[in-house]
């Protein structure tokens, strides 16, 4: 397939946009069907907390991949360090939709963590958050367990200097830390708040000795892919990686394959793995969840 | 017309009136995020003006006082005073400026930040941050309180006014939101305390978003009270303070935030030191919870208007 | 022996009472730039506990968070109190951790920090930034007035006395400058306040190296004082000061630093409020000179002796 | 001239360790003999300071190349924003030396900084005076000067979030900056606080996008032409830059040729522009005058 001018420059994809596997090892080891469920379940609680007109929100659609691979990659020991507006982490680690929304409603839907899943509460102060993994890392590392700690944050938060220290930190000590930042493509032009200084963050995170993947975020196996072996690589003791997928939100109105759902969709309809029918399943109860917690959350506020 | 559309004609034609004017802040150049630099951005001659920068949380103050060194006069929207705090040691540094020996230079820069519960996000923003702001050295800040004054403090505040130090306008969310009145005056007006009403049984401190309720609980008691909006949180006008309070002889202080080691605390011990003699009861403090609020009990920072009627009245009438 | 090899000794004791304890801070491994880790690195099998970092002057403090949450008990030794304001907007998300929904988890860190006058720096180094501190949410500060108390203080505040929350043990540079008296004791000792002298005539409460002077200065004039050492700057033992207040009806506060907005403030609020009815006397803040101190002036931000003298006889003998 | 163990590696040098010039053309537009005064005066003063005892102090005794090239690039409407151990910057600019020991005496010999020769002051947060730097640049630019601002670090500085920050908000408006980084070599192994991630400092400065060089801090004539390049890249609206001088600290006694002042003096010998007469007047001229200095300053104190 020819690149259009919405597709991400060097950015490694598997799957290409009529939904074709180019490399079949990239998904060994994936429940594609289940990924494919945790997208479908992240759009439609984005869709959900659209309509809500809650403060400062905005939209995910489009960027749920690397949200939902790491939420899959991460085991039962490993922590995870979402930023505001990574809530579909914690709905795929499992925090159940009425809890989900109760905290939606009470704390807002940046503020959605769970230590009981190993879900870290966002913080105030711009990508604070990726300090405070390093040193859960850090710790995990001196404490000789084989766990590993998982940030996300955005492209815009490459600026801030906390970003830089905690690459610092995570290289100096080898650290068990997977950085996963949704780098936005801007389609009309990026605005300066985007922070796009260099060639890309992850060349800026190899300056600093850190391993690094580029991905495009439309192809969901690459996204989950990269997470995996930088995981892996963490566990083995081979130290920190920054993952970076470059996305593609809707909101932009992008051809659908820029679309990671789609793209997923096109693959499992390809491999004779979905139907319309399976689609108005899972839709139908994820969103039969989502009403009745939020409806319920929406009377006892 | 609300008090950000009010407050972005105003800034537009600030950077009119003085060509070293210019606007920083996030998504400037669309008009803000609070819409701030709409105005400006509508015309083209002033675009040049708008800065966009990445975001610089560490950095941020400390390089507006970099611009305000080489002879410009930047003005900094934030999109929350909480920002302050990220870049506190810079800030820090630039209101050291005047101080420092090899030749004084100042650092004429103005930081707008909204602040406050109004917006439903809780947690940091709904920090009240003004006693930290005023233990810095060399550092001015004022606050709104009512919605017919942002224009004329923002202005009064953008001429630097009192001095050409690094300037920090506080501006409640709750004022924001607010309609602005027709007519406000947008000539500038930097009073370090003003007697918003007179009265004779005690004197109420108070500022920002307090300013309404502490009126409303007045009139609605007929208390017999003088108030005094702190314009000026830092430095403080002690003499203007300790006078109002000699006044009445019965102190009250009302706030947005908690009240320990608050803004407060200082005003209290200026009371304590310079008024003791003439004082006929404890002083008060009113503020709002303790603790961090999560964004549905944002208002649980500000003092509800009952409980400042009740504290208020138990202070006239013991 | 001084106090800081006394400390070091404490520390290296520390580091084997509990296998989750690590040393973190700059040059810790070579025994730091204040000697604090000497003892520890020259135990073989405290070294790996050593853990050393790039300067991260944003990042350290929530770092040092990160750590604790993973299941560690960090001591953090600064190189000087400042480093804390650098990292304020990390210290105060570490804090908030236990106030959080979500499940309730704490940080266990220990920041230990030099501050205040007494190595020719001046500057930052000698700024008192308690007050600051004492906004955050969550955070336990402590201070060291006396050299003797030095190791107890470390050991209460390393083994987390009074609860487990991120705390701040602010070291005088005066007080590691001082001998470490033979009889002190190791056993941990985390007193709020401490009566440290008795008298009925005046109340001083005063903490860090002001004690000392105070101390002097009561015993010089011969004065029928009571001292009361705030050991806890945050949370204030708010019962015990309004107490120690009442009881005499003359109020001085003394500390380290300029008094405007500094947490003398809220001492004299929480007097005002408390205590007004006792008062026979205005409360008297002292404190060093206001402003930035050049090195070679940096004695200036201590109230000297004979300035705490005569400020404290006047109040006891109007 | 094979390299020692000394030398840096990835360093451009045109002075070899013999003092031969192997580019005249990089010593064009340079008084040679005015820098190596300059480099004189600024040992002189650090065995002044040594012998001292001032609290904190540090010897710069090896790294004086880019502390008085900087001083001799910038230009009198430029502005130069020193470190704390930069002091050698405002003797070159022109402070005198009666003033310098003066504000030694009093502020220490950190923090001496003076309006009227537009040297700013350091600061006392770590790097911080970087951020006021490329704020003062970017005020020249928007006024439409063409003056430079300059700034001096060590690689220690490097880790701090503010650094980073700095190259971001520089590379983003193409701020006429030139920072000066000095980043010191550490025979026996280098503490973690060297802050040593990546390859390399100007690596780093490149990965956001930034110009950079990497030059041998024990070849002068090297450090000064690096610095009038980005400084005219600068001047010219070619934007920021970053010049990396990897120094060795005389403190760790290292061979003859790794002494700066030492390579320039044999290359002034080899041109026969040096003698030892010539030495010892440069040395007693500067010597008395910083004797008399510090003796009137430590009366006055
Ligand atoms: C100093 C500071 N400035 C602005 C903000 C508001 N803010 C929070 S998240 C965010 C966006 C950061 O961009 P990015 O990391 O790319 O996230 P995304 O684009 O996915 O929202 C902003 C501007 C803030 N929290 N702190
Ligand atoms: C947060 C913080 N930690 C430590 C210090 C003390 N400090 C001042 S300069 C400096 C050295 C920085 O290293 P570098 O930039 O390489 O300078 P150099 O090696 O030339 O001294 C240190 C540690 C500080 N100012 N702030
Ligand atoms: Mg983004
Ligand atoms: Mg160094």
């Amino acid at each position: 397939m020819e690149p259009t001018p919405w597709d991400p420059e060097g950015a490694t994809w598997v799957l290409d946009a009529d939904g074709d596997l180019a490399d079949g090892s990239a998904a060994v080891g994936l429940d594609v069907r289940n990924y494919y469920k945790a997208l479908v379940a992240a759009r439609c609680l984005d869709v959900r907390l659209s309509r809500m007109n809650l403060p400062m929100f905005a939209s995910s659609a489009g960027e749920e991949a690397p949200l939902c691979a790491t939420a899959l990659v991460a085991r039962d020991e490993d922590w995870i360090y979402p930023g505001v507006r990574d809530i579909a982490v914690s709905l795929t680690r499992g925090l159940g939709p009425d809890e989900l929304a109760r905290r939606v409603m009470s704390d807002g839907p940046g503020r959605v963590g769970q230590a009981a899943l190993r879900i870290a509460s966002p913080t105030a102060a711009l990508g604070m958050h990726l300090a405070i993994a390093a040193g859960h890392a850090h710790g995990q590392r001196l404490a000789g367990t084989h766990a590993v700690t998982f940030a996300l944050l955005g492209e815009g938060t490459t600026t801030a200097g906390v970003f830089h220290e905690t690459l610092v930190a995570a290289a100096a000590r080898d650290l068990p830390l997977v950085l996963v930042c949704r780098s936005q493509l801007w389609p009309s032009g990026a605005p300066a708040e985007a922070g796009l200084v260099g060639d890309s963050v992850a060349d800026r995170a190899r300056g600093c000795g850190i391993w690094e993947r580029r991905v495009d975020g439309a192809d969901p196996i690459a996204v989950w892919a990269a997470t995996a072996v930088a995981a892996a690589r963490a566990r083995d003791g081979k130290g920190p990686s920054l993952v970076e997928v470059a996305t593609t939100q809707l909101i932009h109105d992008p051809p659908a394959h820029r679309d990671p759902l789609e793209r997923l969709r096109r693959h499992l309809d390809r491999t004779g793995q979905w139907t319309s029918t399976y689609q108005d399943v899972i839709e139908a109860e994820i969103r039969g969840q989502l009403d009745r917690a939020f409806a319920y959350g929406t009377e006892v506020a | 017309m609300n008090v950000t559309e009010s407050m972005s004609l105003a800034l537009a034609d600030l950077l009119r009136d003085d060509p070293r004017r210019v606007l920083l802040g996030e998504d400037v150049v669309t008009g803000g995020m609070l819409g701030w630099s709409r105005a400006a951005a509508d015309d083209e001659a002033l675009r040049p003006r708008l800065v966009p920068l990445p975001l610089l949380p560490v950095s941020l103050p400390a390089h507006a006082g970099g611009l305000a060194l080489a002879g410009l006069r930047p003005i900094v929207l934030l999109s929350t005073a909480f920002a302050l705090l990220e870049g506190l040691a810079g800030l820090r540094e630039i209101g050291l400026w005047a101080g420092r020996s090899g030749g004084e230079r100042t650092a004429p820069v103005l930081f707008v930040a909204p602040c406050g519960a109004g917006f439903g996000l809780g947690d940091e923003s709904v920090e009240a941050l003004e006693s930290v702001l005023a233990r810095l050295h060399g550092l001015q800040v004022y606050s709104v309180g009512r919605a017919e004054d942002a224009v004329a403090r923002l202005v009064g505040a953008a001429t630097f006014e009192h001095a050409e130090d690094p300037t920090v306008l506080l501006v409640p969310r709750m004022v924001l939101a607010a309609a602005a009145p027709d007519d406000a005056s947008n000539a500038g007006s930097l009073a370090a305390t003003s007697r918003v009403r007179e009265g004779r049984t005690l004197t109420v401190f108070t500022w920002g978003e307090a300013l309404e309720p502490v009126l409303a609980a007045c009139d609605d008691g007929a208390l017999d009270a003088t108030v005094v909006e702190i314009g000026r949180l830092a430095p403080l006008d002690r003499d203007a303070i300790v006078e109002a309070a000699r006044d009445t002889g019965r102190v009250a202080i009302v706030h947005a935030g908690s009240v320990g080691h608050g803004l407060g605390a200082e005003i209290a011990a200026l009371v304590a030191e310079h008024a003791l003699y003439y004082l006929d009861a404890p002083v008060l403090r009113v503020g709002g919870d303790d603790g961090v609020h999560a964004a549905a009990d944002e208002l649980r920072s500000l003092p509800a208007q009952g409980r400042i009627a009740a504290a208020l009245g138990e202070l006239a009438n013991p």
